[in-house]
């Protein structure tokens, strides 16, 4: 079945975004998500490619082999055939902050050319215009795994020069920021969006174009971003999913709570 | 010679809501959708509190009625949301209004303030926070962190504040009449939260006989030494879900989220479901068996 | 059978050590015990007019009900009908430190007329003669239970002017000094030995004199005391055991393990 | 669509044994006559190994034999005797020939650097040591503690250095072949130390099949993510204890207590029962079956 290719139009974007966040996974690496396109992302790459992956939810839910689809990181669906369901401490604190967690996966309401995240406030601090959920675990999950992946909706408001609120660090203001802040983690590595995947200049700590989606130009991505962003001499278009990547993400999520399918969507 | 005796620290519902005085620091248990104190929530919504202050790590639709009823006037938590749906609708009013206001953390950051209000430290340190505004910026506490160097590595640690609120609430799986606990599945920060409180209740889906428990002690997750108040409670996490016991009623969510969009909706919902209604029993009996049957877990799921 | 008591010669000194033991605990008490003596003077109190006390071991076992005699305060006989099994940090940290023990009780080698008590060394700590078992939890446990009964032998090398080592703070250096140092228990407030029952002076925080046990007079304490004591003008004898707390007690200890019977002894 | 994979992490006492080396630092689990790791402190005795740390709470008769073995040179810890019998009488004759040295701490202060490992954090808050020679007396760290001012109360807070020593070596009740591990009755620091290693080498009474461990989840205390090794150990901990399966052989534990008051008396036990012996199995079948099935747990009793 390897590289056996769906077509275009036989997949949506958000397949293809929770087929790169899989990819992303390593066999055997501990994976910190949230519910959503994380948590199908990890589900799919313990399916495919990476079985020894564990999944931990920040509620308490650890190596969780859940079947059904979750609404919520306590969901009790997440129990079923996990290997330990215990608590905050444990997941955010002995396992994350104590170095055992080797991807984070996170979302993002506005996120900076550094990396930088915000998911707390929208507009001022003294007066925001909306408040979001704020950091939950966010910060914790950024602060300390030792890479992070991001996935987001690419939107000027999104990708902004200047964050509204700092919730979680990326590279702060560039290298060496993190170390000097005292962080434990790696910080980001990865932001996959709807129009292409973005990656960390290791010199810079930039945000920098890794591939784009098929049918997105590198200008689709400077005309939706709101920051600079490096973009190198070659930028490859995004591997397609394979089907068997693509029939096992359907299977994963058959009523299409987190992933419309191609057909629900028309 | 004496048999030991076993202690009654049963109260009812509305018994529990009267301790809780105007102005009252809570710990409020519950981590996202699972076992939120719903039945306490409401039952503060009835007896009009006002001026309360709720720290926790994150709660969802339990925290959004008690913030558009007034009863909720200060937050300390690390997240707020009605989860997999959109933002709190009640929460975003009210601060918009000035009505109720957030000190942000993180969640660990909130798990250790009170692991150490439990462990009788005035601190805990923390590797989060560090560089960012969580850090920077303070909404009302005149300290909400403080960075120091440790004097044995050189690094930069935080410190975040011990918490010691006036009242635990937890919802719990099940518990004995002199208050010994056990949580089924996840426990999200109820451990700590239940041991940092001043005074503790306990809220719980049953109440067994002590043997129950005293057959596998090792299964406590909270002992009857930290505990003040007993409260049966069934059903009391709905439309929320308790592990083991019952699934969460997305129908009635979505309702409960598209109702608030508008502060009439919200005010309707809280005359049907709350204000209406003499107590917990009563809500019940409006969404109906059929329906609170369906929800029941299917052994051997936890859901 | 109140205040039925026991005649002289029918009971021994160290039945008559664990009844005082007993009577220092109050109904509805959380006991944090140790092994020996003050473990059959918790049951004892359990037993008698403290029906509602809570007996805590350090290992872990909460409000233990335990029906056998336990050689270890991590003994799985301690695990019968206890409302709890949990750990260290639960004892010592959580409930200890958190503020829920009433009375702490433990032994001691050394002992001085501030109630500072020393477990771990005897000669100097740079070329000790004795290696004593160390601190275990006796320091967590006398720096934050509210209050500390001490049940030790009576003698001139135990009651000391200078502790070998300070391993447990009682007043330290008088009045004020546990406030000062930062400690949050109330420090001891009861020693009971062979010869008699001594408590501290409110005032000056020093140790003083209570009650002589049957047949010991003041004499008899001070030549067996290293340091000085108040000795207050009235000094009553010790309240004798009844029938009942002895026959309990023999019942809970019925093969003399930590208190041989008076027909073992002889 | 592939299926998760159950990693096998099992490896033999003499493998782990062998993992050790020379001058390591560990944590060592059990506590008092519960669950000590018998077995393995016995297969270092046979490996000869020098120069070990250990960091633990308070232990028995495992670690005297270790100290009599010359195996481990450092301690840092709160308590050792033999409970309920004496002094430990290999570690006084070792301590007087300068062969074994003692950091002196606290349980809780030691649970609590266990903990600060696990967490990462480089020290952890207590209101324990102070005013005492805990604090003012040094071995042979340089910095033993520190006590500070808190910057939220003024009160003064002693701070401990988190310890994360290179294996941390935990007996416990069952485990999968992948380090799920549940542990009966009192966990002591088992918790905590188990997570505060580089590398966690699990003995078990017993390896039971994941899917029993899976159907609990909430029954897991040591989650295979921490673990790297498990070893089948059954009888691992006697002559000591293990709750739910057997009681102490307080006859042997009474008779090594008087042997080894001399140290020819030490020597003719290590012989007798650990160096001229293969292996634990060897062990178990010189103490006898018979005397080994008086000792299981009647249920509904943990010993």
């Amino acid at each position: 079945m390897k590289n056996n290719y769906v077509k275009l139009g036989e997949f949506t974007t958000l397949e293809l975004m929770a087929v790169c966040g899989a990819r992303a996974i390593k066999n055997g690496e501990v994976v910190f998500v949230g519910t959503g396109l994380p948590m199908i992302a990890a589900m799919l790459a313990k399916r495919t490619h990476a079985p020894k992956a564990k999944i931990v939810y920040e509620a308490g839910f650890i190596d969780s082999n859940a079947k059904d689809i979750a609404l919520s990181i306590a969901d009790s669906r997440l129990g079923y055939r996990a290997s330990a369901a215990i608590g905050l401490i444990e997941t955010l604190g002995l396992m994350l902050q104590g170095g055992h967690v080797d991807v984070g996966f996170v979302g993002a309401a506005q996120i900076d050319e550094y990396g930088n995240i915000n998911t707390t406030y929208i507009g001022s601090f003294e007066n925001p215009t909306v408040r979001l959920p704020g950091s939950g675990g966010g910060n914790d999950i950024i602060s300390s795994a030792k890479r992070i992946i991001v996935i987001m909706t690419h939107e000027k408001r999104k990708m902004v020069k200047k964050l509204d609120y700092l919730t979680s660090p990326g590279f702060l203001d560039g290298p060496g920021a993190r170390e000097k802040a005292g962080l434990l983690g790696g910080g980001p590595s990865l932001v996959v969006t709807n129009l292409c995947q973005m990656d960390f200049d290791p010199q810079t700590k930039r945000i920098r174009l890794a591939t784009v989606h098929p049918g997105v130009t590198v200008q689709d991505v400077k005309e939706n971003s709101g920051f600079d962003f490096i973009i190198p001499e070659h930028v490859p278009t995004t591997e397609l999913p394979t089907y068997d990547e693509l029939n096992i993400l359907r299977a994963i999520d058959p009523h299409g709570i987190y992933i419309p399918r191609p057909d629900q969507t028309k | 010679m004496v048999e030991a005796e076993v202690e009654d620290k049963r109260i009812t519902l509305k018994e529990a809501a009267k301790l809780i005085n105007d102005g009252a620091h809570l710990f409020w248990g519950g981590f996202g959708f699972q076992r939120p104190p719903m039945a306490l929530a409401h039952e503060l919504v009835r007896q009009k509190k006002r001026n309360l202050t709720i720290y926790t790590c994150g709660s969802e639709m339990d925290i959004d009625i008690l913030s558009g009823a007034y009863v909720v006037s200060r937050f300390e938590l690390a997240f707020y949301a009605i989860e997999g749906i959109g933002l709190a609708p009640n929460i975003q009013r009210r601060i918009r209004e000035g009505a109720v206001q957030i000190e942000d953390y993180t969640n660990l950051a909130m798990a250790l303030r009170f692991l150490g209000g439990a462990l009788g430290v005035p601190f805990m340190p923390l590797k989060s926070m560090l560089g960012t505004d969580l850090l920077a910026k303070t909404r009302f506490r005149s300290k909400k962190a403080e960075v120091i160097t440790c004097p044995f590595t050189g690094e930069k640690v935080v410190l975040v504040p011990s918490v010691r609120p006036d009242f635990s609430i937890v919802h719990v799986s099940r518990v004995d009449m002199e208050g010994n606990a056990q949580i089924d599945g996840i426990k999200g920060e109820d451990v700590e939260g239940a041991r940092a409180g001043k005074k503790v209740i306990v809220l719980a889906e049953e109440i067994v006989d002590t043997e129950l428990i005293r057959s596998q002690p090792d299964q406590t997750a909270i002992p009857n030494i930290y505990v003040d108040y007993v409260v049966e409670s069934p059903w009391g996490a709905y439309p929320m879900m308790v592990y083991n016991y019952y699934d969460y009623d997305m129908e009635h969510v979505r309702m409960y989220y598209q109702q608030c969009k508008t502060e009439e909706g919200w005010q309707k919902y809280c005359e049907e479901y709350i204000t209406s209604v003499e107590d917990h029993t009563e809500f019940l009996k409006k969404i109906g068996m059929e329906r609170l049957m369906k929800l029941k877990a299917k052994k051997p799921f936890p859901y």
